[in-house]
């Protein structure tokens, strides 16, 4: 059942399996649904356990319907259920849009405050196991544009097993995303956590010479990207966003004011992503601090393709990343 | 033309003609409103369809959960909304159901489980879907009646919701107001097969077509439809109603002969209720004017209502995007 | 039939009328499919007439199925035909993003370059008419994400008339966003075209002290603005973006050498819309020709509300345009 | 089991069992590929419902058209794409039929009208539809044949894809391949009534379910289906089959009993074609062995072609996200 049973080591995975069943053990009001999260165990075994120890009703399996069971998820929270809805893969989710942008997000405003919605939608995103272009795009900084929802990327031990919680005792819609590259991840188990705060980005390393912005696998991405600069005798700080909305500007500006120069790290598509707005919001509230402009390195602008040569050609990758942060150090304003 | 529900006394008699009047009037009142610009935005007028939601609503209890659609005045009505509110609303005041941020479209109010006020065409299905399962999961008896038109059976989330509600046997009320047209889209250029009641076929659902003009059939077929929801199986009902109006306020009405909207119009369900009550010495002529009397003042009171509210401050446009309550 | 028959004037709405009927006389592929385009005329009056003149088969009404009649755009755009749907509004468009952005935007690259897909997919946008929070967003910045999408947002006569055709010569999806406040915009009958150009800007105000960029009905807005600061000695270049993807840097670059400070005016919510993009790209190629950070004058991130205050409030206005330019231009880099 | 259709001369049984035969080793071959990271991502095999495609294809000219879902090498090979196109595209290469951007679950071929691979559940039906509706706008008598799970059949677009195609008389050829299981959820989880063939009664369209372990029983009643939509009507043929393998190479299989496994594997449609055709004196053993050669033979070179085939430069990275032909 467990990924490294009996160690104080766990994986990415294990971590939101733990925090998936402390919900379910907590409160009585928290149901998991979605496709194949019971008798199947997740498509990437995620939930794996969870029916024979919940059961058939608060462990749903649901027919290939995202419109419907996203939208039954809004009814049962509006009903005083706490729902956690699982759609498969991120592509997918386009399925289920109407429901999330059109009544989740927008239902609370359109009712003059009277009915809040309090679902959790979970997705597994990003490229980098060759998925190809159906399974593998990185749409959470897309989401991010929706007012009404809270985003949240989980990218370490800690964010996968208690963002779950934290985002169950939130009144509104939150959309977690789970970059499905860091399902393997291990790491050290997780202490216990109360309060657990979605509202803040870390700073995950502190550097002086420039800021990696970045979430989810692009975190990995560069602090290992910043482990080669470091050696080279260039110190980055590398921040990890955490929630890309609403976004923690004070965090990035001010790591801003100490480094002075910033690449956003994102594997999502350049144009109009979250890449974007944050390189704005920098510009907006700190453009005096900036020693040279704020530098994006994004996923290539295709649809993922299959082959691993130019899958990994599409994404950011710590080469890359440490490549553009040289030149990026090297320009002076 | 139902004869077969004669057993109708006085006091439901009145009931149910209230409704309807009610609903009838206050979107006549509507209609002038819009003229004044009172009232803006897209509106869509349930005149001609009363009887659905005055027979749909009596068989609900206050505990059961209501969605409908963007024409959704008469089952907001029916449900009990304040009209009052509901007027405010339209008006776009700060005292309306929605603080003015639904208008007619859309419809708000917890106090009598109505959620709404659904702008997407079958958008609200999966919702209320939703709301029975939470009822099931928590061992309530509760019916959720989901309204919607005819127009909506070929979306996706028709199928969708029919499949999961049957498959887990939750206890919703599909209703569906066939009135014949999707905006300017006859059923015939919609659907393939336009019996909408026997499609519940393909998902084991329990189903019944009704005249959906007559408030007693409406009432008996809802009736005997909640009784199986309430023990927790889904049931669709077609209301086979036809609306006399435009689709919403901009509407040339090009698809539809006249006659055959004159020919609808000589089964106005508020006539032929009045001449069937009367038929069986159940009403007088004084019934329905003291009646008529009655909703004219609550329409005026609600309108007064209206005029009487204020704006929303400008200040609190972003108020609703995020929950003001702190961590439930 | 005719809004303002037999003068050389002209509205916005039968330009585009005009638009369909060249395209429909012109090219027998060419079909128009989607919600009452025939018996009812067109939701904004837009295709009146059309069916009597092309018949049920080319002026194709259809049941209430966005996702399976944009799918259906598809195959038929793949079987040799060149379909143009229409989705009502912006917000129903939500439940046909799996086809719009999964198959329509993604066959192409997926299959290698064997199936190119010529669709054009137009649809009503925007706020201003107190639709409410399901029928008054503006969501072209936000589908201008998307990889192998074209996305056009006419905003003045001649684009009304002649962005269509160029569109259906477009071997690629293209997405045309019809403002709904633009409809009963009045002005001169535009020229036959040939060989309209979908590709650039446009600037429509020349001027020095700064550049307004926008697009659709921020145009006119910006356009208004103008005129009351030329009033006050300040001359901006209103610059009208006319094609969201691919974004056309090279005039927008230009005009940040002339003026040296830009602000985006944009419907559209502002994180991470299209106004973050155009500020991170001017950033990113053009730094240094920049007097002050490039501001952003957004759509409030609110679902819309219905009142008319409120409306108005949420969206950029010719005051609040003018007024943020002032600050602008008095800021000094 | 299918002595309803004995008149299978030699010539037939030879191509029918060849087709089935080819599908079989391929893809067992792509197992092995699989466990040396030869092929990588997703793959889902087709082993067990190898009648279907083979029975349903040979119904089909060179002019109609065919999609499918991510479990498609069959349907592709049965369509008659090249297998060393196929094998080069799972290795990612770009002599691969989508020159190594799909792999797997993304096989498109122009040159026989074979329009993938999709990925999406149901996404490839609105398409079909779509396909069918420009053969019918250009007066040309082609077929769409559309192949998807029964799991596809809880989504809207089956329902939506459904009506659009009867109610515009469209060639659409829907094959729902009902194996049971979509994933891991039972066919009892996903739908409330699990008669396929059924649900086409909801839009008026003909329909027929069939033993999908027996070609000839396939071959025959997709013969029917594709009469009626040549004829300018959609068809619903549902086809009783079974998957051997795992859904995909990340399968634990906790979901389905051994046993069924076992059961439905004697039935497995080359065993029994086989034996079928022995049996009645069509094929002889040495037949079948010349037969296994010759794939055995194919298959090999296929993987051949796939290994000497080179990567597509990276430079070419964004090629084909538009179109490098000028306009139209
Ligand atoms: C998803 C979606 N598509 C289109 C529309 C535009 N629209 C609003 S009402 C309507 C007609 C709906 O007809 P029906 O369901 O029969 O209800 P009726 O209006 O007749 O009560 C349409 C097409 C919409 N609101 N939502
Ligand atoms: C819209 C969508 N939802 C979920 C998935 C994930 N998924 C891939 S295959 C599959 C099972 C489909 O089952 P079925 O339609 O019966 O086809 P089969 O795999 O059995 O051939 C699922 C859930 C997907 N690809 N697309
Ligand atoms: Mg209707
Ligand atoms: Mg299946």
């Amino acid at each position: 059942m467990s990924d490294s049973a009996a160690t104080n080591k766990t994986t990415y995975r294990e971590a939101i399996r733990e925090g998936l069943r402390e919900a379910l053990c907590s409160d009585s009001r928290v149901f998991l649904m979605g496709e194949d999260v019971g008798h199947y165990g997740g498509c990437f075994a995620v939930s794996r356990g969870l029916l024979e120890e919940f059961g058939a009703e608060r462990v749903r399996d649901t027919p290939l319907a995202e419109s419907a069971f996203v939208g039954a998820g809004i009814g049962a929270a509006l009903g005083g259920m706490r729902p956690i809805v699982e759609i498969m893969t991120v592509n997918f989710s386009l399925l289920a849009l109407d429901q999330i942008m059109n009544t989740a997000a927008t239902l609370l405003h359109m009712s003059g405050g009277q009915f809040n919605v309090p679902i959790v939608i979970r997705m597994a995103t990003g490229g980098g196991k060759q998925l190809a272009a159906q399974h593998s795009h990185s749409l959470e900084g897309w989401y991010a544009h929706i007012p009404g929802l809270t985003i949240l990327t989980p990218a370490t031990m800690e964010d996968a097993r208690h963002m779950l919680g934290a985002a169950l005792r939130e009144p509104d819609p939150v959309l977690i995303f789970e970059n499905q590259t860091l399902y393997p991840l291990e790491g050290d188990s997780p202490e216990p956590a109360s309060n657990f705060d979605i509202t803040r980005a870390a700073v995950r390393r502190p550097g002086r010479d420039a800021t990696l912005v970045t979430y989810g696998a692009g975190l990995h991405k560069s602090l290992a990207a910043a482990e080669t600069l470091a050696a080279e005798g260039v110190d980055v700080e590398v921040l990890d966003l955490r929630v890309l909305r609403p976004l923690d500007d004070a965090t990035i500006i001010e790591s801003i004011g100490k480094t002075h120069r910033a690449l956003v790290v994102d594997d999502g598509w350049r144009s109009g992503g979250i890449s974007a707005e944050i390189a704005a919001r920098i510009m907006e509230q700190a453009f005096f601090e900036l020693d040279a402009p704020v530098a994006r390195l994004c996923g290539a602008e295709v649809p993922m393709p299959y082959s691993k040569h130019l899958e990994l050609a599409a994404l950011p990758q710590p080469e890359t990343i440490a490549e553009t942060v040289r030149k990026l150090v090297n320009k002076h304003g | 033309m139902s004869g077969n529900f004669p057993t109708c006394d006085r006091d439901r008699a009145l009931r149910l003609l209230e409704q309807m009047i009610r609903i009838r009037r206050f979107e006549e009142k509507c209609v002038e409103l819009y003229g004044a610009q009172k009232i803006r935005g897209f509106m869509h007028l349930y005149i001609g369809e009363e009887a659905v939601a005055t027979g749909v609503m009596e068989q609900l209890c206050p505990e059961d959960a209501v969605s409908a659609t963007y024409r959704e005045h008469g089952q907001a009505l029916a449900r009990g909304v304040d009209p009052g509110k509901l007027m405010a609303e339209m008006y776009g005041k700060q005292q309306g159901c929605a603080r003015g941020r639904g208008g007619s479209m859309h419809i708000f109010d917890a106090s009598t489980r109505f959620y709404g006020g659904n702008g997407i065409v079958a958008g609200g299905l999966p919702v209320a879907v939703g709301l029975a399962l939470a009822d099931r999961m928590q061992n309530r008896r509760n019916v959720t009646a989901c309204f919607f038109g005819e127009g909506a059976v070929a979306e996706g989330e028709f199928h969708e919701s029919m499949n999961l509600a049957a498959l887990w046997r939750l206890p919703v009320l599909f209703v569906c107001e066939n009135n014949l047209y999707a905006m300017g889209t006859a059923l015939r250029i919609s659907e393939s097969a336009t019996d909408i009641a026997r499609k519940a076929e393909a998902y084991d659902v329990a189903s019944a077509a009704v005249d959906g003009m007559d408030v007693l059939a409406v009432a008996e077929a809802a009736r005997r439809a909640v009784d199986v929801v309430r023990e927790g199986r889904p049931y669709l009902l077609e209301c086979r109603t036809y609306r006399f109006r435009a689709h919403s306020m901009f509407d040339a009405e090009l698809y539809r002969p006249k006659e055959e909207v004159a020919q609808w119009k000589k089964r106005d369900p508020i006539t032929l209720f009045v001449a069937q009550m009367q038929d069986a010495g159940v009403l007088r002529d004084e019934d329905v004017r003291e009646l008529e009397r009655r909703v004219e003042r609550e329409v005026a009171e609600a309108v007064s209502f209206a005029e009487a509210g204020n704006w929303e401050p400008v200040e609190d446009l972003t108020r609703f995007v995020y929950s003001e309550k702190s961590r439930l």
